[in-house]
């Protein structure tokens, strides 16, 4: 499958540096004390707070600070074999790497023996869902008034485009954001999720082929997406409280 | 019980007493309902709907497998229900508690005993391959009265559902086949003697009973399930039907305006 | 399949409004606090109960209440084909809905943070047998000296012979307890449990198509059968403690 | 420990050493035993045993399957036991625990090494469809001697049982072909350096080891399974085989006794 | 298939009376209190013991005793055909004999509210995996220095080369230490652990068939393999300890 | 954190600031490493990797299957690892945990993304029949770094693997189908600014932040993994890949050796 034209332009039209269409939604739900929707492609994500409250089972406190239970999880017909219900390897894999993601930018010694919740939803799912989930979280915890450094907001960059010829690998674009084709025939994938102020690395994964000076590129490409993402979460935030905060003037 | 709720209890028998309900609503009325279908694209069907606070996404996936032995000319519906820590602080994480397999179970009859999915016409090779419907549904926001949320989230989900036909080889794509005209689910809770319908989760937490009927368009029944550790007069189930007669007409013709704008739009 | 013939003789010959053979024995386990063993039609049933005892594990507890905790569980050569052990989906709302219906009746608030467990085993299965568990668990109830405001008491009446034309239903009986093959090849099914000295409704499913005529029938037959039921259900009990009784005399 | 238990440990001891028991039976006595075969209509074979207060139903169903890699002519059995917290206030819901998990693997072990069931006959189609044989055990009062019990029932079950062939088009139902004369198994307790034959509970409750041996009818040895967490010396066990020997040939007259009543009501 | 011939020389040459090859090793692990490492035949074996310490969760502590809990496990590639990962029955039934087994030497009343865990790792398997596994666990226990009152030891007999007529069985003979074709193909095992100072039986198990006689020669037998392994267990942990005391001298 | 380990942390960045290691290892260097492949006969491929007193067993099971419906022509690699009570106080028993399956998963997709293995040589029958490879990381002995230590282990037992077709009936046995020369994992640890490789258990106690890079011969990157709760700037990310080429490199070159040791045995 040809991933890229010879004019450097993807399948859905996009340049190697463009996002796909983000939308991000603060506070859309009832129930919970923070919450977010949000679309990035084909993604559609909600994510939603609760806590700090006491961490049960009792076994699970600590007594220093609050724990950070992420938990991703995918709707039975988010794709296109339906998924049995339940977290399997990955969505447990990425659970894991999100909560300690998220836990890095919560003031979290101010809540001991608390645990704060963070539901990740996701609904209908191409490609990316991971940094769309991360981004949708960080954006309910700051609705929920969850204290924290900073907000963290992921995105990927990747490489597509390369001819494999046993194990050899020649040419490729690195391209920020992979959609849905470029993830099944890409080359390879590198999320990350970063505090944007400091943009300290809060997670990093990464698989396929990279030689190093690609990798480079799309770490940087990556970060550029990042604070792209960050501006929209903030914009998103506003939205929410701007008529709070004009009717106070 | 600790003393906030027991506050709540009282102000909600006491305004029962007068005829009021803690948002203002008759005792037979309906919150706002919105209902939209098509909202997930990796579905065959789906429909996000909100009855006022609470929001039910449900959705329907295909795919080919063996018939039962004792039907083997006629496809299978499989219902699913997660209560997710999402919707509810009071939701935990985990294999299906009772609540969630009462849920699916109560949503699935309404559906499968109306015979509302035409099964006859989702068998492929009799015998040997016909199309299996799963129903997902996903709790997004719990403000009470889920077992009608579902529901109608779960036939909004089918009547604009698309078999994928072309992604198994088997022809073209075309409407899941299904019958005209759905019982539509309507719940009751009781307290303090009084019957409110589409209760509020605050109203469901002070009920001591709660009677869900799915009637269709003739006003005939077709599912019943009480719930809670109260009781009921025979005089208060046939009231309660009543009412789910007449609010069914009224969900009803909303859930066919909704398929009926999806389906303008896909032509 | 021919239910019912013109004259409303069904296919076990009963009439309309007649029960299956019923026979309740109340008291016939050794280790458990009360027990009955029951038959109705082919249904053979065994119930036991346990407590009050403190309900473990401790978070189960309620500070002002005893929790009813009914166990619906078939045996694995219960059924025509096997049940793998365990509970499913369809033993786990059946005990639900009898947990509910049986905690209506027992005076709980004598037993703060106590758990009363009724355990009901079906041995045997033949159409109705979550009537004829609850029935039986409301004998082993009373058995334990359990305290009741009433011995509640299940039956379901439900409709056959109707002819069904795509979706239209037609015709058809309203009738008493339903039999296997009424059950598997019926219209409709309407379990019901009531406290009989008052007539309350505890336990109502339903499921099938009736009109709201039908239904008027079908429930006011239910109730017939559940008071039938219950003169057994006494004279059960008397049988077990008569010998007792006449000894005092 | 607490204070009753102390009590009760120190009454059955004292007892003991005048070589007694709290029934009053002998220390190589069995309480009386009933068994009742075909009590279940949907089971292919069944049986209730009691001995003394103690009382299981084994249920045997059968099923169409693929024979394992290894023998491809053979039918396979498969043993499950259900501690339900219907029989003792001490078990609980849930899977399988380690007690159940080793009553079914004694009772199947007893079965199978002495090859009861004529596996050889149970095979349909060489390396494709087979018999298997399900045991299912469920306990339904507990007054000590599990293991006997469970034995003693699923043999009456497996021996009275039919196997279902009509219901899978494979001709006529006939009886499953067993062989002659089945192991017994026999399990005797200790305490206090006396051995007694039919724990009650309460004597299993101050036991220090327990002994299971299956022996036939010529005394050869089947199966032995040692318990708890005391010892035996090699001359406790040769007392307890010699026991078995003797209360088994009792035992499988009773057997084939309720047995031969069943063919006799059948023709 | 023939498993021992006219002059009493098995599959692999051994003797009726004659062990597999053995070989100990105490104290092979870092992290554990006490360790061991056992080859036996094919087998191969690490136990690993942790403890006595605070029972967890609360409700499994003895408030008189320490509880000891062996974990019997066979590693997914230990068998020809890979075993799923986690316990099954057969796993579970031999965890349970043989931490009963190994609660009878053990001095539990040292340590009230105590666990001690035995963990058995089978990493390769080739008949007689209870024997070896309980046998490494003893050393293991005595390398963590648990307070015994004898280190306990295990080995079976068995019978092979009968032929079997329609349940009918001749001939045969007495042998100590089942190979794996011996154990496939044999007509009984009898695996047994004793306390090698007093000869008590801690565990035994027996199927197959085996006449009254023969089983006093199988247990005979099994009993004189377990003096011989004792003696290698001794060794083992003087070859550990040996150095240590050789330095204070 | 209670007072031991807040000793040991302050221990540990105290030597970290003076460029020193609690094992006295200069922070780029890894402990004693040692492989031995072929140690478990009933695997197909099978090592035992030490690195210091961390020790890993990995072994390689085949089987035949079906291939997934995307890849009909493609064999299939499927990884597991265990977290065993044997190896840590910390570990439990159980179905595996969340850091058991990471462990799997990163390396599983250094196995895979590197395309080590060749899988499209198992496919016996396109679309019908291929052969499955499982993987089994048994964790023996753990102090600390066990990413490096069970990718290393998987590695070696991969390519000292036998395919067993003779036992089922495919031919002759023959070695399985590996490329040339694999991507190796490397792990640091970041504490206090510092960045160490190959932690020491307690090192990874105190330890903020933790990368793992599989890198190729060439130096190019396969697989990446961030762990813990710290962050890393982008410079320390960097300066940790460039120090997992050059351990790579190393551990590749004793990787060789070991297998080629193995092969020579075998001829």
């Amino acid at each position: 499958m040809k991933l890229i034209d010879e004019e450097g332009r993807r399948l859905d039209g996009r340049r190697f540096d463009e996002l796909r269409k983000i939308k991000i939604e603060a506070g859309v739900l009832h129930r919970a004390e923070g919450s977010c929707y949000l679309e990035w492609g084909g993604n559609k994500v909600v994510a939603a707070v609760y806590g700090p409250r006491e961490a049960v089972p009792r076994h699970t406190q600590d007594p220093v600070k609050a724990v950070v239970n992420a938990r991703y999880n995918m709707a039975a017909f988010s794709v296109d074999d339906r998924k049995k219900p339940g977290p399997d390897r990955r969505s447990r894999e990425i659970s894991k790497v999100t909560s300690e993601a998220l836990e890095r930018v919560i003031i979290t010694d101010l809540f001991p023996r608390a645990s704060i919740d963070v539901n990740i939803e996701i609904l209908d799912a191409e490609a990316g869902t991971r940094c769309a989930g991360l981004t949708a979280a960080a954006v309910a915890l700051a609705d929920a008034g969850i204290p924290m450094r900073d907000i963290p907001v992921a995105c990927a960059a990747g490489k597509i485009g390369a001819e494999v010829v046993d194990g050899e690998v020649k040419g490729g674009y690195v391209v920020l954001d992979l959609g849905k084709d470029e993830d099944n025939y890409g080359n390879a994938d590198l999320p990350i999720a970063i505090a944007p102020r400091t943009d300290e690395i809060l997670l990093l994964q990464m698989d396929g082929h990279l030689t190093y000076e690609e990798f480079e590129q799309a770490l940087d490409l990556a970060m550029k997406g990042c604070h792209i993402v960050s501006k929209l979460q903030r914009e998103a935030l506003l939205n929410k409280y701007r008529p709070d905060l004009e009717e106070n003037l | 019980m600790s003393i906030i709720p027991t506050l709540k209890k009282d102000y909600i028998y006491k305004l029962a007493k007068q005829g009021k309900r803690i948002d203002g609503r008759g005792f037979n009325e309906y919150r706002p309902i919105t209902i939209e279908p098509g909202i997930i694209r990796k579905a065959e069907g789906s429909a996000r709907v909100k009855i006022g606070n609470t929001q039910v996404v449900a959705g329907v996936k295909m795919d080919v497998g063996e018939p039962y032995p004792d039907t083997p000319d006629s496809g299978v519906i499989t219902t699913s229900a997660e209560l997710i820590p999402l919707a509810s602080p009071d939701f935990e994480a985990g294999p299906p508690q009772e609540d969630a397999i009462e849920l699916a179970r109560v949503v699935d009859r309404g559906i499968r005993e109306a015979e509302v999915v035409k099964l006859e016409e989702l068998c492929i090779e009799p015998g040997e391959k016909i199309w299996i419907v799963f129903i997902d549904i996903h709790v997004i926001d719990y403000d009470g009265n889920l077992f009608d949320c579902a529901s109608l989230a779960s036939l909004a989900a089918l009547y604009t559902a698309i078999v994928p036909a072309e992604k198994f080889d088997l022809g073209e794509n075309y409407p899941l086949p299904m019958r005209g005209e759905p019982p539509i689910s309507c719940t009751a809770a009781k307290f303090n003697n009084a019957l409110v319908f589409d209760p509020l989760l605050d109203e469901e937490e002070v009920a001591e009973a709660r009677l869900t009927v799915a009637t269709d368009a003739k006003g005939d029944l077709h599912a019943m399930q009480k719930g809670l550790s109260g009781g009921f007069t025979v005089d208060e189930v046939k009231k309660i039907i009543k009412g789910a007669i007449v609010n069914g007409r009224e969900i009803r013709k909303k859930l066919q305006e909704s398929i009926e704008k999806v389906k303008q739009n896909d032509t």
